[in-house]
């Protein structure tokens, strides 16, 4: 409704929001601040708002314990590999899907979000028992397939739903154009459909980036990831509030800054065809 | 070369039968329309002469060579769809180029090409655009210009104006009609718009379930309706239809007149009525008159300068020599 | 060129540890060929890591970091490597015997200790003054109450006294087993019969949870070691009794506020011949699967030598040595000096004895632990009743009746009690 | 689109994603079928063997089997309700006009991006440690005692933590499905007289419907494994006060090594998930198919 | 009641003024109908009318009372939306009965008066459907039925035909137009389609930019278009517009003749030219005259069966006098 909303009702809103939107957002704003304080002015009482002395020493604490940029390197390699492969494989599939719908399609959908239900813990054993037997621990590969595994079944939602909203006529179009089905899809859908899978493929490296399981249960050094990282640092001794937040900033910030300036695209994409 | 046979045709989704076994001759150069009302039909048919759905049994023939099993892109047509379907993110030169670069042709044949398509279409400086950021019309024309550089034995059609705006459509109509005049080339057009048939048809296909009811040039059909249907669906606005002791009369269990065929006088005529609503167009007015006794409401055309108002009476004169007489089973006697 | 050989070493992360991450250099520089690879886990993360693998024969780790209750089981499976022959320098003989016994399984040494550690008690001189109670020596746990109702002042910001309440066999119930030692109470009877129901066992909780109920800090029940480390450093407790490795931490004026008002007391008993102290090893073994396990004792002997206490000690000062392993080190004028709690520590870990734990007689090894597989299991959901019971959601007498039943399923499911 | 050629090259471009899938699925799932008829703990490789159902029984007896379906029965529902309730909320008021809605949104959704251990951390030690944790500052503050969440509230905590993870993502999405309201909608409704309230009763929340759908079935999914969260914050306890299904079957499959009785666990945990999808799916398919 | 009258009312949004000050007099009663080029602001004007929008400055009176500050539900008018805009989740009766149940009405009230909507509308048998299980045609009238309950002061129409196909756009107009004739209630109705203005409005504004072209009843506008704008605007097709010498011979700088007032000869005619596309029609055939050396094209009106083809030669008799004249500026003279 384009009526003109008055400027007290706006400054009203603005408030409102603001505040939501700090308190939420407040958790990670003070683990940032904190991770700058001196350990004892981390824990003071009162707390310390800004009048502390600033330090990085914290950081440098960390990464002497352990060279963050090998967990970084391979949070990277692990989101970005499992969202690759995820997608060259959910791409045909949620093409098929999407343009060559069958009875089953919408069961079938529902049964891969299923295979998401399986608790790990209860398949630990058994994965870890594979993972020895195909030489896949500790390994990027391993971890790769393991989390374009895991994800699999929201990328080809997510893309079922992007795709379902192309019209079929277009790709039409390019097969009377002559075009194979390899370059309808490659020419054709994929182009179209880049919103839809920037969306998917933000999601996805967040979703790995931040899967704290299997990283954890099935790396050692090689391919550690951030996750990791983080899990060394859940109790050190002694007072440790401005080191755990630094660790802490340290291994959210990357995926914190891609959201950050990717959300337009995120959210844009971001509906499970919730919107229609 | 564009002649296509469609012998014994059939499609079914599933149970449905929506395409009864169908036998057509479309000869090279002709411009037919498939017309009827919506669900009826018309663009399964045309996607299976295009070959985008397989048929459920029949053949399909393009110049006399067997395509019922072809892929689409080996059958030699060209496609224009309702929404256009242009590439998003190509911009109007790659659009219309893109059949070539599937060809695999030389890339300055394509631009070539491109360039006279883009000529023929008033197209040129527009050709560095993408879709996106075209009107209505110019989308169309460029689904158009696609489908030309290919030279195709023959273009489908599929409603390709019913997206536009009454202006627009009127003009692209003239267009796609000059375009048929100038390339001489099959085309099989596809609209519910009886409009658009009858002004731009060589011949017509008036389709209704599935089924041909009359196949013909646009003014055999309005002249000689097949029976009721085409009857009512051919004229706008739609022929007048009498039945019980007014057609018994013209030994028929149905009689048609348009409103174009009917005089009104104040005082004089056949039958008496009250105008209802009378919509007046400037040049013409149509008169929607009730209380004949005869059908529930009977349109009439008048000039466009009749003294006649809503609430007088009227009297109706149908012109005797274009009366059309139908049977029970609704076939033209 | 040699080849080199790549060691992956599972560490806890705490303090001593990550110190031997940063003097490794000195290790590689006299072993070219050889390169480290660590990881550095909390210590539920590691544990559940390396009993993974080493059960399922993973071989992802050359050395492992364990304790004195995974050692004589795993030792036993055959899945660590036997270390009966370190080279004579590394003199085997001078490592506490207590703890020396503890690593090894019919006498084959399993694992060497980095560090070793007991229980005691750490009090604030100057609140115990000023509340007019002294802390003796040897205290009893009639004593230990006294204290901490004088101390306790909450709305200073002051708890009497701070205690494990977070469930967990190595959190809460390393503690409760202790106390119920000295309280006279066991696991279990000789034929495996839980003992729970056991009038000592009800003496020592309903003790327990009154203490912390009255003197201890809010939400004790999430406290662990840290926690209360924490709590201790900002001067929040007036006494703490947990591990002998926290006297060096409290005593760190860089980390603690009280670092020059800590006095230390030897855990305190309930006049049944037996204090509530512990022993435990964080020691460093070899699993049977690791590819390279010559290297790897290269490596072992370096972290848990002599040599390695003098690194630490010209690099960081005594105070840092890895303490509790050595009967050398406690022979050393210079680290007793620099150690205020140094004869505290050895005489807790002498007074320790796995095999003799409590006043009546046990059919297990372990001091603060029982050492049988299924205990982990067993000592944590006891562990979580106990921990349930502090958060004031059940009696003691609740909290016992589970842990009995609970106990009682364990060990007739897994076939210590026949039918 | 359906040519005969096209349903084939549909079907073949499908059963990679497929075939990974079910092995994925198949594979873990008859191990764990087959372990969890086994005595098999790792910590006792010596005793093994066929040992019936025991396993389940075992599982299912357990005195904290009940309260650990309760549990994530209330975890899942209380977070659902969480956000759902705050993400319409939320998304009500960051769809008005106001200054700085990109910063707020971003700061909106910021939790979103935070992995769940450092979630679990940061508010267990920061802001729920009743000594050290700023709620315990801001109670002392006001002079109050302060509050022992993880201890006495500890469910309410992991899920006032899993709800602050998981509110950014349905605040998204409902935001998104608000504003691809119509406004000629509303607009009639306002015609028809209807007030704020009753626009947003009877034209928002019905429009909202298939987006609420949508979160609940992610979230569930998501839910219903939750683990880090309670492993770093409170261990399943005090007591079993926060024991889920899926931190139960841990602590069989980790703590006590028993790979029989956590398969067990496990294959108990799977026919419950699946009993709850099915009931969703049901609930989904639908809302999603009109 | 529904007099509805506006004084100096202006609309700005931001820097871009859309209506610039305007005024406006709407009789109880009439049916006038808003017609203009898209984006001219006949939906901004509607919607200022309607309350969803503020005006920037001017007053707005309803029933000869202020109503320039009330919000919406409070003017007493009811609106039906370009989109049909109904509530999808609600049934039909549901629907309908929404603004009388936001009255706060008796539930037996709400249901007889929504019977008697349907029953107006021939909905009753719709009224348990929800809105997607309807057709276009059917929406339309629910939320037609859904406007009429309130027995508002006026109705308000946004281009309420403009998503149904032309057959069906036909026949709503119908209704709509007998509705009018019933209810006898105002109606302001917004098109950008001129045969929906001319037939169905008492009185056409004609705008242009947001400025009022002209206002009067459709013949008036038919036959004295008071400049170029709607002289082009009004009519279908369009007249055939003409400058240069042959204009001065009239004295005037363009002259305008209707296609309907141009006569056809084979040899004999004042205008020469060659004929181009020519559409049948049956009823009717539209001949495009090319090379008249008068405009790029000529369209001329015939009737249904004239023996003329595309290439033919033709010769061109205007009617003199139905031949516009306008100055320079495009006003008549
Ligand atoms: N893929 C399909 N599966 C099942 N039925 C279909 C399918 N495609 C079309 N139909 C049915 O076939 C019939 C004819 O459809 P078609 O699209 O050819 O109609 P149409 O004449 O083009 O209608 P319109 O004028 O509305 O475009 C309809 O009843 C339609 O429901
Ligand atoms: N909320 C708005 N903010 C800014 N400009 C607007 C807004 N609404 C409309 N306009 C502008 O006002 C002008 C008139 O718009 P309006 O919608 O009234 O046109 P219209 O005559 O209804 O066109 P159409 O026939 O396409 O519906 C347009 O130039 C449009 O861009
Ligand atoms: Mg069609
Ligand atoms: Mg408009």
């Amino acid at each position: 409704m384009a009526r003109a909303v008055s400027t007290s009702r706006k400054a009203v809103n603005t408030a409102l929001a603001w505040g939501v939107a700090l308190l939420i957002a407040f958790p990670i704003l003070w683990t940032f601040l904190t991770s700058f304080k001196p350990e004892p002015q981390a824990v003071a009482s009162p707390p310390v708002w800004f009048g502390f002395d600033w330090t990085v020493r914290n950081y440098v604490d960390v990464q002497n314990q352990r060279d963050y940029f090998d967990y970084f390197w391979n949070s990277v390699i692990l989101a970005l590999g499992s969202t690759a492969l995820g997608l060259v494989i959910a791409i045909p599939a949620a093409w098929s899907m999407a343009f060559v719908p069958g009875r089953r399609t919408k069961d079938l959908l529902m049964w891969m979000l299923s295979t998401k239900m399986m608790p790990g813990v209860a398949v630990l054993v058994p994965i870890y028992l594979i993972f020895i037997q195909l030489g896949l621990l500790d390994t990027r590969i391993g971890l790769v397939v393991v989390l374009m595994l895991i994800n699999l079944p929201i990328i080809v939602w997510m893309l079922y739903t992007y795709f379902r909203e192309i019209p079929g006529e277009i790709l039409e179009a390019a097969r009377m154009d002559g075009a194979s089905l390899g370059r309808e899809i490659l020419y054709v859908l994929t182009p179209m459909a880049i919103p839809g899978i920037a969306s998917t493929v933000l999601l996805n490296i967040i979703l790995a980036w931040n899967e704290a399981f299997w990283t954890i249960v099935l790396t050692t050094t090689n391919a550690a990831p951030l996750t990791k990282f983080i899990s060394g640092f859940s109790s050190p001794q002694g007072l440790f509030y401005a080191k755990l937040s630094a660790a802490s900033t340290m291994a959210i910030a990357p995926i914190l800054i891609m959201g950050w300036f990717s959300q337009k695209q995120l959210v844009r994409g971001l509906t499970f065809g919730a919107v229609k | 070369m564009g002649q296509i046979t469609l012998s014994g045709v059939t499609k079914r989704f599933g149970e449905t039968e929506v395409i009864p076994p169908l036998d057509l001759n479309i000869e090279d150069g002709e411009f037919v329309v498939f017309v009827g009302p919506s669900g009826c039909g018309k663009s399964t048919l045309l996607r299976l002469i295009a070959g985008l759905e397989d048929t459920t049994a029949g053949h399909i023939s393009i110049d006399g060579k067997d395509a019922t099993g072809l892929p689409p892109a080996k059958r030699g047509l060209a496609m224009v769809f309702q929404s256009y379907a242009l590439y998003p993110h190509m911009t109007v030169r790659k659009n219309i180029a893109f059949p070539l670069r599937m060809a695999g042709m030389a890339k300055d044949e394509q631009d070539r090409r491109v360039e006279a398509a883009a000529k023929v279409l008033n197209l040129t400086s527009y050709l560095d655009r993408r879709p996106g950021q075209l009107s209505g019309g110019q989308r169309q024309r460029v689904a158009i210009g696609r489908a030309i550089v290919r030279e195709p034995a023959a273009f489908l059609f599929d409603e390709p104006l019913s997206n536009l705006d009454a202006a627009l459509r009127v003009g692209m109509r003239l267009e796609i009609s000059e375009l048929h005049e100038r390339l001489k080339t099959t085309m099989i057009y596809v609209t519910h718009d009886q409009v658009e048939a009858m002004t731009m048809a060589d011949k017509i296909v008036v389709l209704n379930a599935g089924r041909i009811e009359q196949v013909g040039s646009p003014l055999e059909l309005y002249r000689t309706p097949r029976n009721l249907f085409v009857a009512g669906f051919i004229g706008s606005p739609r022929m007048n239809l009498i039945s019980g002791p007014e057609a018994a009369r013209f030994d028929a269990h149905t009689i048609g007149i348009r409103p174009e065929h009917i005089g009104v006088h104040p005082t004089l005529g056949d039958w008496r009525g009250v105008v209802g609503v009378s919509e007046h167009l400037g040049s013409d007015t149509f008169f929607h008159v009730h209380e004949t006794g005869l059908a529930e409401s009977l349109t009439v055309r008048a000039g466009g300068e009749v003294p006649i108002r809503h609430g007088d009476t009227v009297f109706l004169t149908p012109d005797a020599s274009k009366i059309h007489r139908f049977d029970q089973n609704g076939l033209r006697l | 060129a040699q080849e080199t050989t790549t060691l992956t070493i599972a560490t806890v992360n705490n303090g001593d540890m990550i110190r031997m991450q940063g003097l490794a250099d000195a290790f590689t520089e006299a072993n070219p060929n050889i390169e480290l690879e660590w990881v550095t886990l909390e210590e539920n993360v590691l544990r559940q890591n390396v009993t993974t693998d080493i059960a399922t024969n993973g071989g992802q780790y050359d050395v492992i970091t364990i304790g004195t209750y995974e050692v004589p089981i795993w030792g036993r499976q055959n899945w660590l490597v036997p270390l009966n022959d370190l080279p004579a320098e590394y003199d085997v003989d001078d490592l506490l015997p207590p703890i020396r016994a503890g690593l090894s399984v019919d006498d084959t040494l399993y694992a060497v200790p980095f560090y070793g550690e007991s229980s005691f008690v750490m009090y604030r001189k100057d609140l115990a003054e000023a509340a007019g109670v002294t802390i003796p020596e040897q205290p009893t746990w009639d004593e230990i109450k006294a204290a901490a109702a004088a101390m306790n002042d909450p709305d200073a910001g002051i708890h009497g006294i701070c205690l494990r309440g977070k469930a967990g066999w190595g959190e809460n119930m390393a503690f409760l087993t202790t106390m119920a030692n000295s309280y006279g109470a066991r696991w279990f009877d000789e034929n495996w019969q839980p003992q729970f129901d056991s009038p000592e066992w009800k003496a020592a909780i309903t003790d327990y949870l009154d203490l912390m109920n009255n003197y201890g800090p809010p939400g004790a029940s999430s406290n662990g070691f840290n926690e209360n480390l924490t709590l201790f450093q900002q001067g929040k407790c007036g006494m703490w009794i947990d591990a002998t490795v926290a006297g060096s931490f409290v005593t760190d004026p860089n980390n603690s506020t009280v670092a020059d008002q800590v006095g230390f007391a030897l855990a305190p008993d309930a006049g049944q011949g037996k204090r509530a102290n512990w022993l435990w090893a964080w020691s460093l073994a070899i699993p049977s699967s690791s590819d390279a396990p010559e290297e790897a004792k290269q490596f072992l002997a370096w972290a848990t030598s002599k040599d390695y206490a003098n690194l630490v000690a010209e690099t960081e000062g005594w105070a840092n040595v890895p303490p509790g392993t050595r009967t050398s080190l406690y022979e050393n004028p210079d680290y007793v000096a620099a150690a205020p709690f140094a004869q505290m520590t050895i005489d807790s870990i002498n007074a320790a004895d796995p095999n003799q734990p409590t006043r009546d007689p046990v059919p297990y090894t372990g001091v603060q632990f029982v050492a049988i597989p299924e205990f982990q299991g067993l000592g944590t959901t006891v562990g979580q009743e106990f921990s349930a019971a502090l958060a004031g959601q059940k009696t003691a007498d609740e909290a016992l009746a589970a842990a009995q039943e609970l106990a009682l399923q364990e060990m007739t499911s897994a076939g210590y009690i026949q039918q | 689109m359906s040519t005969q050629a096209s349903r084939s090259a549909a079907r073949l471009m499908l059963s990679p994603a497929v075939l990974i899938l079910l092995v994925w699925m198949i594979v873990p799932l008859v191990l764990t079928l087959w372990f969890s008829f086994q005595r098999y703990n790792l910590l006792t490789p010596d005793r093994s063997g066929f040992i019936g159902f025991a396993n389940y029984a075992e599982f299912v007896t357990s005195p904290a089997f009940w309260l650990a379906i309760l549990n994530t029965l209330l975890l899942v529902l209380g977070v659902l309700v969480i956000t759902v309730v705050g993400g319409i909320l939320i998304a009500l008021l960051i769809d008005q006009p106001l200054w700085g809605q990109g910063i707020v949104r971003i700061l909106v959704i910021s939790p979103f991006f935070i992995m769940p251990p450092v979630a679990a951390l940061i508010w267990k030690n920061m802001f729920f440690n009743p000594s050290n944790g700023l709620f315990a500052e801001a109670a002392k503050a006001i002079g109050m005692r302060p509050f022992d969440f993880l201890g006495q509230a500890p469910l309410a905590s992991i899920i006032l933590i899993v709800a602050w993870q998981w509110l950014p993502f349905a605040t998204l999405i409902l935001l998104t499905a608000l504003q691809s309201l119509d406004s000629e909608r509303l607009e009639a409704a306002e015609m028809d007289g209807a007030n704020a309230w009753n626009r947003f009763r009877f034209i928002m929340v019905p429009h909202l419907a298939r987006a609420i759908t949508v979160v609940v079935l992610i979230q569930t999914i998501f839910l219903l494994g939750i683990l880090v969260e309670i492993l770093v914050t409170t261990n399943g306890g005090p007591g079993n006060q926060s024991t889920t299904l899926t931190y139960l079957v841990y602590q069989e499959a980790i703590l006590s090594s028993d790979v029989g009785a956590a398969a067990a666990g496990g294959v108990v945990a799977v026919i419950l998930a699946n009993i709850v999808a099915v009931f969703l799916m049901r609930a989904i398919g639908n809302n999603l198919d009109s």
